[in-house]
């Protein structure tokens, strides 16, 4: 239902617009009853002339059924949507399926930096390829995320993948994600994070297998050559805590 | 509980009072009533500020860079100080004075058939420390670096560090303006409840109590045990702010979640501190105009306890993606939705109110019937963000902001205009006028649903809340998302321009409006019983209370009310 | 306005008597924490701070005449206080959780000399 | 000129000493969340008994004794009271203010040496701790002083007598909390 609004390109994204359909469905259904007796009652005991209103003190047993009754099936339909949802949430955020790679997501004042493992696999080597605010996976793989800030609370969100977790300073979360569908979509800040938190916009990419290939290709040899060389040593080092204030968009 | 005091003693005239000058009289005076107009008079012109912040904020994101008439140009760090500040006005120095202060001093001892507050002039510092932070926090706007930018939840390390957060003047400012208003609160609330405890009239037993003071009072108990670790927090955020101490950095041995945890532990019972006095307006609406008695006094009575306690197990369904632990969610998911049941409950109760009523659509009851209707839609949508796993998507969305604000805006300016119309003529000794009336409340609700209807769904299109120009996320630069924000934007400054239908109505009849008498809309609590406008001291003859305040429509009598201070 | 002599009147402990009581614990929760065992430094040190704080609010506060929802809401305020704590520990006392690591935090106990002994 | 409402008591409470319930109340719930923060950060950091180390027991016990005993007085104090003599109500008064005083001198004393030692409040967040609870106490302790004194002027002429029991209320209040404090600030080392 939900993808009518936003594409469904992560593998959990269907468990998620499956509950948000049920609570659609058990939520809408309540709010349509109680707007119709509403209105109801409001049409059918208007003032008329002549016409007094009944005495109904409401604490006898047979009048408080009207109550206690819808009350109940309220609290069963309570207890669906909490089993959905403690599904759901244990499958995407408190299970971690065995990964086959891994990113670095380091968030700052005002921009995403993504560190991916170059051709040998492992993350803090020489060849890993460092992008600003562009992230490339494969689609179909199973990616580990590390989630950290260098200043500030950031969150990262990308609402195509229903994925979406804070990045705290000073803490390094993991979480997972599994791209389903090729396609661009956007990466969005969604905690306040000072002027530039409407301008951090970074943009993730789903490629086909051969395409992602050709990618790294085209990116690791050239990261090969000695300046970004460099750089990626320098930059590498594992995120410093207490970083420098306020560093600027790269 | 008989009362001790002798009855002797509380039949006696009212304390004459010497001729006072303007300023003892109005703003330096002790009487309830009065202090409730200061608190209802600050609350508007709040609400003011409220509402030109909104307004030129969504000017920005329906038409991103271009100069806002009768603002400028807006830029980020002026839009995330105009996002800041319409949030904590409208809950701070909108609803809280208004719905529990104004509404709270006015009505408890009058309803309770008292001469005033127990702590008179304990009523008026509160009110006036109340005054200094509203002054204080308007003094934010003009300090150097600009207002507040971290958003009204103020997250450490962005509220703590000047280098993130860019205004070194205007986060320690924002926080002691809004201590200040706790501190007001505080010793309001203590004054509320060992007034309605103690000063009840000879009679009046708990069941007697209307409704709507009962849940000023559980709205100011919440406040007072929830504000606790919020006021130990902002103390320790103005030293990280001020005194260079690390209580939330993380490198230094503090922990920028403690400050999440002790907000939200505030934060979500106050949201009911707010909710409650409007459900109890309602309540009183409802029945008057219903000629109806209230349907399950005690159920809503013990549903609300039950909701005040229940309100402390909830507060982690705000952080559920916010780095707390995940297993902690699902215990804050499961509380969440069972606390979705009371409320439900009592607008059950509250509907079934009606069922066998004589139902009159004055404005009054037009406000309170519309105040359930957007309500449901509100809470409805709660069950969305309860659900832990729907809420990974739905945080800080525009699904949320179109959630909370269909409870928030029923809450804060749909109950407050059914109580306001309900009782202008006892404040005032006059009537609201009727069609200016019913015009006010078309040209409120009718573009209230077209301003967060169309953000329900571009918050389900992936809108994140303070986001300054979508045009920088090629997903939502589309324009059928980017119609919706400008028909949102286009309804809301329809709104705006029909509140002054309300201002003119409101001011206008105070001198002009049709002359009142004391119980125009023959109702039984207790107010109903003193002069329109009460005297200093409210009544002639302090009342006895004979019976519960929702004698209405009593069979083989034949007038369709009963007094509570009428005997037998 | 003289007051009714209250039902208070008979029931009055003897304060000075209740002082030296105080005093007498003050000095065990002084003198126990010298033997460095951790048990008995808990039980000395919290467990009489605990016991003390029951004979004020008990003798000198006279909750045991005043009305009963008096200490009902005094010890509710306390199970709330309780309740934050069990509500905010796991994140903000432990340093490491369900796929989270707060590394700033354990770099902090890290890089600390070591603790002389631990407490 | 009281307004009729403060002399009704429905509850059989006196209207001052169930507002006094009241602010204990909320006082509760502003030293408890202060303390659970300590506590948690404590517990979580084991380094921290470095520092607190440095923490001068005796100077608490010192303090914990003084805080006692003038609690001792506020009692007699409000039993006097309640037999009308004012004027022994308000040399018991006096007593605790002098009490109190003492208290406040015992802590300047004590700070002003860890100060001089190097453990101010940014050195380190165990001090930042230590002096935001302490502090927060000790405007406590400085707010009854001024209250006592302006009862006990009171009382001398018998006037607002109950008023001796609800300051005495307070006070021990205060005290209750410095009997958690000295076991979290000074024993836990």
């Amino acid at each position: 239902m939900l993808t009518r609004y936003v594409e469904a390109a992560s593998s959990y994204a269907q468990d998620i617009d499956g509950l948000i359909t049920l609570i659609t469905v058990l939520v809408g259904f309540w709010f349509l009853v109680a707007q119709a007796v509403l209105f109801g009652l409001i049409f059918r005991f208007r003032a008329k002339q002549g016409v007094k209103a009944q005495y109904i003190s409401g604490e006898e047993k047979s009048q408080k059924r009207w109550v206690t009754i819808p009350h109940m099936l309220v609290l069963v339909c309570d207890v669906f949507i909490i089993v959905g949802a403690v599904r759901v949430w244990t499958d995407v955020k408190q299970t971690l399926p065995p990964a086959d790679h891994t990113v670095r997501i380091v968030s700052q004042q005002w921009a995403w930096t993504f560190i991916q493992p170059g051709p040998d696999g492992k993350l803090d080597t020489e060849d890993d390829i460092k992008t600003i605010d562009e992230l490339h996976v494969k689609e179909g793989a199973t990616y580990h995320f590390q989630l950290l800030s260098r200043d500030v609370l950031h969150s990262f969100s990308v609402p195509a993948f229903r994925l979406k977790q804070d990045a705290v300073p000073g803490r390094l979360i993991t979480g997972w994600f599994k791209p389903t569908r090729p396609g661009a979509y956007d990466i969005q800040c969604a905690e306040i994070c000072g002027i530039g938190h409407g301008i951090m916009a970074a943009r993730l990419f789903v490629e086909t297998p051969e395409e992602h290939q050709k990618w790294m290709e085209k990116l690791s040899p050239v990261a090969r050559a000695p300046t970004p060389q460099a750089e990626a040593e320098q930059e590498n080092t594992p995120p410093a805590e207490g970083a420098s204030a306020g560093a600027g968009a790269e | 509980m008989s009362a001790s005091a002798p009855a002797g003693t509380d039949s006696s005239a009212p304390h004459g009072h010497p001729e006072e000058g303007f300023f003892r009289k109005y703003l330096w005076s002790t009487d309830h009533k009065i202090i409730a107009m200061q608190y209802l008079l600050t609350g508007m012109a709040m609400a003011l500020i409220g509402g030109f912040t909104v307004y030129a904020f969504r000017m920005q994101v329906a038409f991103p860079g271009e100069s806002v008439p009768g603002f400028g140009q807006v830029t980020p760090g002026a839009y995330n100080a105009l996002v800041t500040s319409h949030g904590t006005v409208m809950i701070f120095w909108v609803a809280m004075p208004v719905l529990i202060a104004a509404f709270g001093n006015y009505l408890i001892p009058l309803m309770i058939g008292c001469d005033d507050m127990v702590f008179p002039r304990l009523n008026r510092l509160s009110y006036q420390i109340f005054l200094l932070s509203a002054v204080v926090f308007i003094a934010t706007f003009f300090v150097d670096g600009g207002a507040f930018g971290g958003a009204w939840t103020a997250y450490p390390p962005l509220s703590t560090k000047p280098e993130y957060s860019l205004t070194p003047l205007g986060a320690p400012l924002w926080l002691i303006a809004v201590a200040l208003e706790f501190v007001a609160f505080l010793i309001g609330g203590i004054n509320f409840v060992t007034t309605v405890m103690n000063s009840r009239a000879p009679g009046m037993k708990m069941f007697d109590v209307p409704i709507v003071v009962w849940m000023i009072i559980a709205a100011s108990i919440l406040f007072m045990a929830s504000i606790g670790p919020l006021i130990a927090g902002a103390m320790m955020m103005l030293m990280d702010q001020l005194a260079g101490t690390h209580f939330y950095d993380p490198t230094q041995g503090g922990d920028p979640v403690l400050w999440q945890h002790l907000f939200w532990f505030f934060g979500h019972p106050e949201v009911y501190v707010v909710l409650f006095p409007a459900l109890g307006i309602v309540a009183e609406v409802i029945t008057v105009f219903a000629r109806k008695k209230l349907f399950a006094y005690k159920t809503v009575l013990y549903t609300a306890i039950g909701t005040c306690v229940l309100s402390f197990f909830v507060w982690a369904h705000h952080q559920f993606v916010a780095g707390i632990d995940p297993r902690m969610a699902n215990v804050f998911s499961v509380t969440t939705l069972l606390i979705s049941v009371p409320i439900a409950e009592m607008l059950f109760v509250f509907i079934a109110t009606l069922y066998g009523g004589s139902i009159r659509l004055a404005t009054p009851m037009l406000w309170a019937l519309a105040f359930l209707v957007e309500f449901l839609l509100g809470g409805v949508t709660g069950i969305f963000l309860g659900a832990s796993a729907a809420d990974i998507y739905f945080h800080d969305t525009y699904f949320v902001v179109a959630h909370f604000h269909y409870t928030f805006f029923p809450i804060a300016f749909i109950a407050v205009f059914a109580g306001l119309t309900y009782w202008f003529p006892k404040m005032f000794g006059r009537m609201m006028n009727e069609t200016l009336g019913k015009i006010h409340f078309w040209g409120t609700v009718i573009p209230f649903n077209f301003i967060f209807i169309p953000l329900f769904i571009t918050g389900a299109s992936g809108d994140h809340r303070r986001i300054y120009n979508y045009n920088h996320f090629p997903d939502l630069a589309r324009p059928e998302l980017q119609d919706l924000r400008v028909l949102a934007t286009v309804a809301l400054v329809v709104l705006l321009a029909f509140q002054l239908v309300f201002l003119v109505n409101f001011f206008w009849s105070m001198r002009k409006g049709r002359k009142a008498e004391a119980n125009p809309w023959k109702a039984n609590t207790l107010e109903w019983a003193a002069a329109s406008p009460p005297p200093h001291g409210n009544f002639a003859e302090l009342p006895t209370v004979y019976r519960g305040p929702y004698e209405y429509s009593v069979p083989d009598r034949p007038d369709d009310y009963w007094p509570q201070h009428m005997p037998g | 306005m003289t007051r009714e002599p209250t039902v208070a009147e008979q029931s009055h402990p003897n304060y000075v008597k209740v002082w030296g009581v105080l005093v007498a614990l003050l000095a065990v929760s002084v003198v126990g924490p010298m033997f460095e065992i951790k048990l008995v430094t808990l039980v000395t040190a919290f467990g009489v701070a605990i016991l003390k704080a029951y004979l004020v609010a008990r003798n000198f506060m006279h909750l045991h005449i005043e009305r009963r929802y008096v200490t009902y809401l005094l010890v509710g305020m306390v199970a709330l206080m309780l309740l934050l704590f069990a509500g905010v520990a796991p994140d903000v006392m432990k340093h490491e959780g369900h796929q989270w690591k707060n590394e700033a935090a354990q770099k902090v106990v890290r890089d600390a000399a070591p603790a002389a002994k631990v407490h | 000129m009281k307004p009729i409402a403060t002399t009704r008591s429905a509850t059989g409470i006196p209207t001052g000493r169930l507002a006094v319930w009241w602010v204990m109340a909320s006082e509760i719930v502003i030293f408890g969340g202060l303390l659970a923060a300590y506590v948690m950060h404590r517990l979580g950091h084991p380094e921290w008994s470095n520092q607190a180390i440095h923490t001068n027991t005796w100077l608490g016990a010192l303090n914990t004794l003084v805080l006692l005993t003038s609690s001792l007085f506020a009692v007699l104090a409000h039993q006097a009271a309640e037999h009308g003599e004012g004027r022994k109500a308000a040399r018991l008064l006096l007593a605790t203010a002098g009490g109190a005083l003492v208290f406040l001198v015992v802590k300047s004393f004590e700070w002003s040496h860890e100060i001089a030692a190097g453990y101010t409040l940014t050195s380190n967040t165990f001090w930042s701790f230590y002096y935001t609870a302490a502090g927060l106490h000790a405007v406590h302790v400085i707010a009854g002083l001024v209250i006592m004194l302006v009862v006990a002027a009171d009382a001398a002429k018998n006037r607002e007598l109950q008023r001796v029991e609800l300051i005495g209320l307070y006070w021990h209040f205060v005290d209750i909390v410095w009997i958690f404090l000295f076991p979290l600030l000074y024993i836990a080392k």
